[in-house]
């Protein structure tokens, strides 16, 4: 009996390291000079320590810029996101109509980006805004919808009725009661979506290198050029994930508990 | 009548906001998918070539050599993530007794899923890197030899290696969920029973995890039928079309052949089928909402 | 069958103590109920005899056995659960078999017992249904079966009738006498409910906080609580109390606004407890009341409650107590009246300040 | 305020939650509407408070109709089942909540959620957030908002219906006290039959979204119309026996295979007398014993339940099965011989076809 735990827990101790390794290696390489990354065979500790990749990553004309137009691009469109799923989500959760479109909502997500990429592409191209933060917020916005609908819907079916019918009693109108009483009540449900929702902008890549070029390019679009140049910096590659990896990391730590709902829409 | 249209305000903005750029974009692109549309070559003219777009696919052979690769990499990778994700739920839940260990245990799994696909592609690739990279040195050490882990022969296995780090955290969380969802008596009875573990977990165990299973699973294949991000880095399809998947091969015709008539032709093939299986998922989906991980 | 004994068992969760020293017997084919309020440790002392929790301190006997350290599938218990438990992923006959296949009984010898006992039950024409499409109440028939089919030395039953609709619970009751009538069987019944226990129980054993405050037959515990709690919780309403004090000169209990004359027992017996603060009990229906206010305590009419059919419930005021009494309904008096009432001495108890029986 | 009820309608889809409701609830009276759940009680008050639109149908409260206020202008106060308290504010929030929409000033307030917490015996709550409550303090906390705003007008939807048992006992008397004390028209839903005879003024009877009987609650008790009113609106439920109405000569017999029951007593109550009938006896009006009486019935014993001091004894009595209630403690567990009688006078008489009271209204004195 106590064999077999114990042979359970290695095997779980190796599955655990084979998930930390890469994210280990990933830091351990940013830390080097490119020499040193590219060194056979590979060095297993860095052996003189550099930040310079992390200022790369934060202060160049490139990849700092890339942060700067993912934070823009992954908070504007998660305000305008949110704010319109929270009202399709209240809608849903209280009148219990049009459910057909709810689904149907839900479903434009499971299609692989790659089908509206093209004609989204092609309209913008017409309407001249390719490589604007604006073409990036709408193609984002029209993609989280579904994913801050679904959301928000769940956290309102978790208000009962009845708390929303005692606040009309006590004197509010029905919009105020929705501002009042059932938003503060789901204020958690609320950050949880904003946070999903950005990390999902935040992360997007085919969008993003299809919409942009050289003014509004996220950070995404900017990791694998510098895969192409004759030398590859995979010190600044990794540099610059671990900085893009931290708002995820934090997401996760605050919002564990509503992972699960967020993926079935990933 | 004017009831309905009041309230209605509340989802009209977000209806029409897909609508106008996902719904709308996706018609219009079955309309362009039956002209013969390529900017760079020919200009902005259109001509209309009464469906030769799908046909052209539909031979292609470049295309059904792809729709073999998205079988190989979803079959093989997906059957490997459930059977991992299914133990290692079950490892944490019944092998760690401290309830702080399990959330620490949980939140390291799930780890790789929260991180940007394009960011995973890119330790991966550092890590498969020919001669510098880990695991050739690791290959080389065991006696393996150098190893090429973007060669023909293993180029594919190594993205299958890449997602199944990323996405086996996302089954062990839903199993896990589905598992803290049983409610105990049931093993406290088979306990008064007698009845031996192995029995317990093939006729108690199991079947219940049944449909969680079949769940996450259809949900990993629908996303396997998405990836993009990883093999855009990692392999760019290649060596050769190798590693090509259909989405893939639809974005190299669209935005490096720029042949987008055959590009929408391509989208709208894979969108069919994406229907197709959605029907399958549509009952399981509504399913999902119940589990919530209690972390 | 088996006779438990529970050796001064104590459970202590973090920093609540769940099960405060429990010193108790249960006897070998009686129905013995633990009763108290929700929180009261009767569920866990369940478990512990079950082998399901391990007592922090204390003993665990089957016939004079200690199984403290024996695991649960090894003591052959019998559970049922308050939500109706069976193997879900399994038809009905499947979940009566399962335990006599592990016990290794041959094909045809479990089809036997599976049929005499799903007659018994009444369940016969669902052996082959999922659990999933059976109610409540027969769910819990196919548990009940489950548990009388393993012939247990000890049936452990948590609540197993408060989820189950009103017709089958009759039948259940019933079923569950015979059981015990019939196979001598040993259970042990855990309610919140007093009319579960007063109707089924040959004993009771009444819980609140993890202690046990009284060990008695049903009857017993009705007509003479140990305390003030098993008083008030026993009973439809409970039993009053009134705050007194014992004056020893004049040989009577005084409360505020009312004096209650003692017999020469009761005088001798405060006398020695030398107790001057103390609490005087009387049930509902005990208390004698007249309209004529002449003689006998005075009090006020507060509140008529028509009960039910042939009795009605007046709360009374005295000196600031309330008190209720259940009258018959012929008897005429309105809200705001005064009256006068009589404690009968058989049914007057008088209780120290802490609430415990003095007589 | 009098609160009157005309024709009230409302459809949920195509379900009929009510149907042509009616009734008056009498100024500073405690008006309780008693029906299992589905009747269209809480939609009923629902509508009364604005909170649900009625299809057809109109309400007046003191002769105006109020159909087209919204519920933020009626000042009806309302106490939820689920209590619905706001589960982010205090116990003091919520119960300030009410007075700070109507704009009361901060002093005021303060002095108000006072006033009221110790009237409910509160005060000791108000720091507390609503999921540390307990039920019954949740319940005390919902009518305590309820209250804190003056209103003429409170409705309560089956307020201890989520409570256990023991509390409900102490706190139906306290809700009868504090009616007298506030000296307003109260509504109260319940499907517990017990809580109309404990504090009810009036009753309205409400079953599938129908009235099915009105009165002043005793006289519904002692003159129930149709066979829902008797079955539903008593403790323990009514015996219900099926059989025929026999003529013989002057007399008139009850048969049900072979028992049989002489109701010549009661013939001159009957309006007329059909053929197949349903009777009800109340449990508590047979009379019970283990020796045998004269002029009684022998039956076979299923079960005792044991109440407190009485108990309820069920039997077979021909095929039906009968419930006795006998106010002392018997232990039976089947089988035993006892014997019962039944006295006409108290047996009530139902038409078969219609469900309808075949009996002249009666006024008992009780």
């Amino acid at each position: 009996m106590e064999l077999k735990r114990l042979i359970v827990w290695i095997a779980l101790a190796i599955y655990i390291l084979w998930v930390l390794f890469p994210i280990y290696w990933a830091i351990n390489s940013s830390l080097k000079y490119v020499w040193e990354v590219n060194a056979i065979p590979p060095l297993w500790w860095p052996p003189k320590p550099t930040l310079k990749n992390y200022i790369w990553a934060l202060f160049s004309e490139r990849a700092g810029k890339s942060l700067l137009n993912s934070l823009i691009v992954s908070t504007g469109s998660t305000a305008i996101a949110v704010f319109l799923g929270a009202l399709a989500g209240y809608y849903f959760s209280r009148y219990r109509m049009h459910e057909g479109i709810f689904w149907w909502l839900l479903t434009t997500r499971m299609f692989p980006p790659i089908i509206f990429a093209i004609p989204i592409f092609l309209m913008f191209k017409y309407m001249g805004i390719l490589d604007t933060h604006l073409a990036l917020i709408i193609a984002y916005v029209a993609v989280n919808i579904p994913l801050a609908v679904w959301l928000m819907r769940g956290y309102f079916d978790e208000v009962p009725v009845e708390v929303e019918e005692a606040a009309r009693l006590d004197g509010l109108t029905p919009f105020k009661v929705i501002w009042k009483i059932t938003m503060p009540i789901i204020a958690p449900g609320v950050a949880a979506t904003i946070a999903l929702t950005w990390i999902f902008a935040w992360n997007e890549f085919l969008l993003a290198y299809v919409l942009t070029r050289n003014v509004a390019f996220t950070y995404p679009v900017v990791l694998p050029t510098e895969v192409v140049s004759s030398q590859v910096f995979y010190n600044r590659m990794t540099a610059l994930s671990i900085v893009a990896l931290l708002p995820s990391i934090i997401i996760l730590l605050v919002f564990r508990k509503h992972i699960v709902r967020m993926y079935v829409l990933r | 009548m004017k009831k309905i249209s009041k309230s209605s305000l509340f989802f009209l903005p977000a209806f029409l906001w897909v609508f106008l750029f996902i719904l709308f974009p996706m018609i219009w692109s079955l309309y362009i998918s039956f002209f013969k549309y390529n900017p760079a070559i020919y200009g902005p003219k259109m001509t209309f070539n009464w469906g030769l777009n799908y046909y052209y696919i539909l031979t292609d052979k470049r295309f059904w050599e792809s729709m073999l690769h998205q079988l190989y990499y979803t079959g093989v990778g997906v059957a490997v993530e459930v059977t991992l994700g299914v133990l290692v739920a079950l490892a944490i839940y019944n092998y760690i007794r401290s309830e702080w260990l399990k959330m620490v245990c949980l939140i390291i799994v799930t780890l790789p899923i929260m991180a940007a696909p394009i960011i995973v592609g890119t330790i991966w690739r550092l890590l498969f890197n020919p001669g510098s990279g880990v695991l050739s040195a690791l290959s080389v050490m065991l006696g393996f030899g150098a190893i090429d882990w973007f060669d023909r022969a293993h180029a594919m296995n190594s993205l299958i290696i890449a997602d199944i780090w990323e996405w086996t955290g996302i089954i062990a969380l839903i199993i896990y969920a589905a598992r803290i969802a049983i409610p105990a008596r049931i093993y406290e009875l088979a306990k008064t029973d007698g009845i031996p573990d192995r029995i317990v977990f093939r006729r108690i165990t199991l079947p219940l995890l049944a449909e969680p299973i079949g769940m996450a699973t259809l949900i990993r294949m629908m996303d396997s039928y998405k990836f993009f991000d990883l093999l855009f880095i990692m392999t760019r399809g290649g060596p050769g079309t190798a590693t090509e998947l259909p989405t893939f091969y639809t974005f190299i015709l669209a935005f490096e052949q720029s042949d987008f008539g055959k590009a929408a032709a391509l989208s709208w093939i894979l969108g069919l089928i994406a229907m197709f299986i959605m029907q399958y998922i549509w009952g399981y989906f509504r399913k999902l909402r119940r589990f919530e991980v209690r972390l | 069958m088996v006779e438990v004994y529970l050796e001064h068992i104590t459970k202590i969760f973090g920093s609540v103590v769940a099960v405060d020293d429990l010193t108790l017997r249960f006897k070998e084919g009686h129905l013995t109920s633990l009763l108290g309020p929700s929180g009261c440790g009767k569920t866990t002392t369940l478990r512990i005899i079950a082998g399901l929790e391990t007592p922090t301190k204390g003993r665990v006997y089957f016939n004079e056995q200690d199984v403290t350290d024996v695991p649960t599938e090894k003591r052959n218990v019998a559970l049922v659960f308050q939500m109706p438990t069976v193997y879900p992923t399994m038809n009905v006959y499947d979940n009566l078999a399962l335990p006599l296949r592990i016990r290794g009984l041959s094909k045809q010898d479990i089809d036997k017992r599976i049929k005499e006992v799903s007659e018994l039950m009444g369940i016969r024409h669902v052996l082959d249904r999922m659990p999933s499409s059976l109610d409540a109440g027969t769910t819990q028939k196919v548990a009940l079966a489950h548990a009388f089919i393993k012939e247990p030395g000890v049936y452990l039953l948590d609540e197993p009738l408060t989820n189950v609709d009103p017709v089958t619970r009759i039948e259940l009751r019933t079923l569950l006498k015979q059981i015990q009538k019939k196979y001598k069987a040993t259970i042990i019944y855990v309610t919140h409910d007093q009319t579960e226990s007063m109707t089924l129980a040959d004993y009771i054993a009444v819980m609140r906080l993890g202690k046990l405050l009284q060990f008695d037959t049903p009857e017993k515990i009705y007509m003479t609580p140990k305390n003030t709690f098993v008083g008030w919780f026993i009973g439809n309403p409970g039993m009053n109390f009134l705050d007194v004090t014992f004056d020893q000169r004049r040989g009577a209990l005084i409360g505020e606004g009312f004096e209650y004359g003692l017999s020469e027992e009761f005088k001798r017996i405060l006398a020695e407890k030398n107790a001057t603060e103390v609490k005087l009990g009387i049930r509902p229906e005990h208390i004698l009341v007249k309209k004529e206010a002449k003689q006998g305590i005075k009090a006020k009419c507060t509140l008529v409650e028509p009960f039910s059919g042939d009795r009605k419930i007046l709360h009374l005021e005295v000196g600031g107590i309330e008190l209720k009494a259940k009258v018959s309904i012929l008897l005429d008096v309105k809200e705001g009246e005064t009256v006068s009432l009589e404690f009968p001495p058989e049914h007057v108890h008088i209780y120290d300040k802490t609430g415990e029986l003095i007589i | 305020m009098k609160v009157k009820v005309e024709g009230l309608t409302k459809f949920f889809g195509k379900r009929k939650a009510l149907d042509n409701v009616s009734f008056e609830a009498a100024d500073r009276a405690f008006t309780i509407i008693l029906g299992p759940p589905g009747a269209g009680k809480t939609t009923t008050l629902k509508i009364l408070a604005g909170l649900i639109k009625q299809d057809s149908g109109k309400i007046f409260f003191d002769g105006e109709e109020v159909t087209d206020i919204p519920p933020e202008r009626r000042n009806v106060r309302m106490v939820f089942q689920s209590f619905a308290l706001y589960p982010h504010m205090t116990v003091y929030e919520n119960i300030a909540f009410p007075l700070k929409v109507a704009g009361m000033a901060e002093e005021e307030i303060r002095h108000r959620v006072k006033e009221v917490a110790e009237f409910l015996k509160i005060e000791g709550l108000l720091n507390r957030l609503p999921h540390n409550l307990s039920g019954g303090e949740m319940q005390r906390v919902a009518i305590a908002r309820a209250l804190a705003r003056e209103s003429e007008l409170y409705l309560l939807d089956e307020p201890l219906v989520n409570l256990d048992y023991k509390l409900r006992e102490d706190m139906r008397a306290e809700l009868k006290r504090m009616q007298r004390e506030l000296n307003k028209t109260i509504i109260y839903a319940t499907p517990d039959p017990l809580e109309p005879l404990a504090i009810g003024d009036y009753l309205i009877v409400l079953n599938g979204g129908k009235v099915m009987q009105t009165g002043r609650t005793i006289d519904v008790y002692q003159n129930p119309e149709n066979l829902f009113v008797g079955k539903y609106f008593s403790v323990p439920p009514m015996n219900l026996i099926e059989g025929t109405l026999r003529r013989k000569g002057e007399r008139v017999i009850f048969e049900s295979g072979e028992f049989t029951l002489d109701l010549t007593e009661i013939k001159d109550r009957m309006t007329y007398i059909p053929a197949d009938v349903v009777i009800g006896i109340r449990p508590h009006e047979i009379k019970f014993s283990m020796e045998k009486i004269e002029g009684g019935i022998r039956v076979k014993t299923i079960l005792s339940e044991v109440i407190g001091s009485d108990t309820i004894v069920h039997l077979k009595l021909g095929e039906n099965l009968v419930k006795v209630f006998v106010p002392r403690i018997y232990r039976l567990f089947g089988g035993e011989e006892a014997w019962i009688k039944i006295d006409p006078k108290s047996v009530y008489v139902f038409d078969k076809r219609n469900e309808k009271s075949i009996l002249r209204r009666l006024s008992r004195n009780g």
